[in-house]
């Protein structure tokens, strides 16, 4: 593989730390306890971190009032896609390590749905490999949602939110 | 690959989502006694799943097949013991 | 101004946060108190939140070890613009509120230097506000870095590291 | 702008970073008696601040002027009471 341009010289392994969450979690929560376990085996803290999260909108994509979100996943195929898929970014960029938290199970309107986390030394490629990885996890792993009304009645999403 | 899995293992079939719900089932052992057992579009074909394909050799349009928890082509020959899953349209993140 | 493509009906002011941080900071404590800040004031928590957090390497830019860094700035005008920039980025891009806290003084290697946060109702503003903005500080603010080393000599430093 | 301000009020020039310390002095009083008290280009040349200008209406290379704490551009009139900021290339975030 070419290196990309500017990209520091022999590079280590990304660390990925990739987690399905079955409850409800805080996203800066897990940022920290991931700030602790960098800080624990890197050298130096990353110059660069670029973080996203996502969470439940309060309404289907039609409009109408959202009661809960249910994101069904492969498990075992789902693990090993977001592994994949944040390794090969990360190699991509050269990004330093790379956090991946998504939900599963049934999710409340203004719960965090995934955090993606990606360190490395510099901006550019710390924005653009955690940007990337948010599409592809959004495209390549395998998730579900289906959106459950006030009424009882629910329906699969066809595809993603637009960008 | 579990090409050396024993023959009567069969293929498991696997269905989620909106493909589970339309179907009525979500997990199938497909007996598969010779050594070479299909391929994805021929289970999917074979077990009447929907959408219809548009033609014998065209995939149903959107749905993608994964073998062994990959993805996979459609016309991937598949093996006694693989688990073989169809999967709707994603809509992870 | 053009709305942007996709951009949702009457838009509510951006809610701004900047801050010059006279010691080092936490990020992940600053995010948290900004999410409490939100949660009192927006009707439902942001569907997408774009972060990023910049940190002092070890090493000046041409890899001497670094002792520490100073930042000056221009009091008052350099607020100005912090305020002028998010304003406009986040006027740009339709996102809800955004944070802006950056350092001055001297900053040891592996403090935090930059803190940019958006939300907004969808990831793509979400994170190219952030972004935008990101970039438009470290060329449109008033900031000066001096890399000191550990003899004691020090240099201002030319133009921004690359992207 | 500060145009009602009195004329003895002059013009506060402010030098920064590697400007500052390239000149001696960060922060000097400059006379202005007359309601047109010149443009930053025009001080810039007076103080006779580094780098030199190439030409008599040449800006100094990579430098930007602020008045009252906002960028402005090199022949913009002052006005007694502004403040005029000269500003070394920004390195900040």
């Amino acid at each position: 593989m070419a290196t990309p341009p500017g990209a520091t010289a022999p590079q280590a392994e990304p660390r990925l730390s990739i987690r399905l969450e079955p409850e409800p979690f805080e996203p800066l929560r897990a940022l920290a306890a991931w700030h602790a376990e960098l800080a624990a085996v890197l050298e130096d803290p990353p110059a660069a971190e670029s973080l996203f999260i996502g969470r439940v909108r309060p309404h289907t994509a039609g409009g109408e009032p959202l009661a809960a979100l249910e994101l069904e996943h492969y498990p075992g195929m789902t693990e090993a896609q977001l592994h994949a898929l944040a390794y090969a970014a990360a190699q991509r960029h050269g990004a330093a390590a790379v956090l991946v938290h998504h939900r599963v199970g049934r999710v409340q309107p203004g719960e965090s749905i995934v955090l993606v986390a990606v360190a490395a030394d510099r901006r550019g490629p710390a924005q653009r490999c955690s940007q990337e990885l948010l599409e592809a996890l959004k495209h390549e792993a395998p998730f579900w949602k289906r959106e459950w009304l006030g009424d009882g009645s629910g329906h699969w999403v066809q595809g993603n939110t637009p960008l | 690959m579990a090409a050396s899995a024993p023959v009567e293992a069969g293929i498991r079939v696997r269905l989620f989502a909106a493909l589970r719900e339309t179907a009525g089932w979500g997990e199938r052992l497909i007996a598969a006694t010779t050594p070479c057992a299909g391929t994805p579009l021929a289970l999917w074909q074979q077990l009447g799943l929907e959408p219809r394909c548009q033609g014998p050799d065209i995939p149903p349009g959107g749905i993608r097949a994964a073998i062994n928890k990959q993805f996979a082509s459609w016309d991937t020959p598949l093996a006694a013991g693989d688990e073989l899953a169809f999967l709707p349209p994603i809509s992870g993140g």
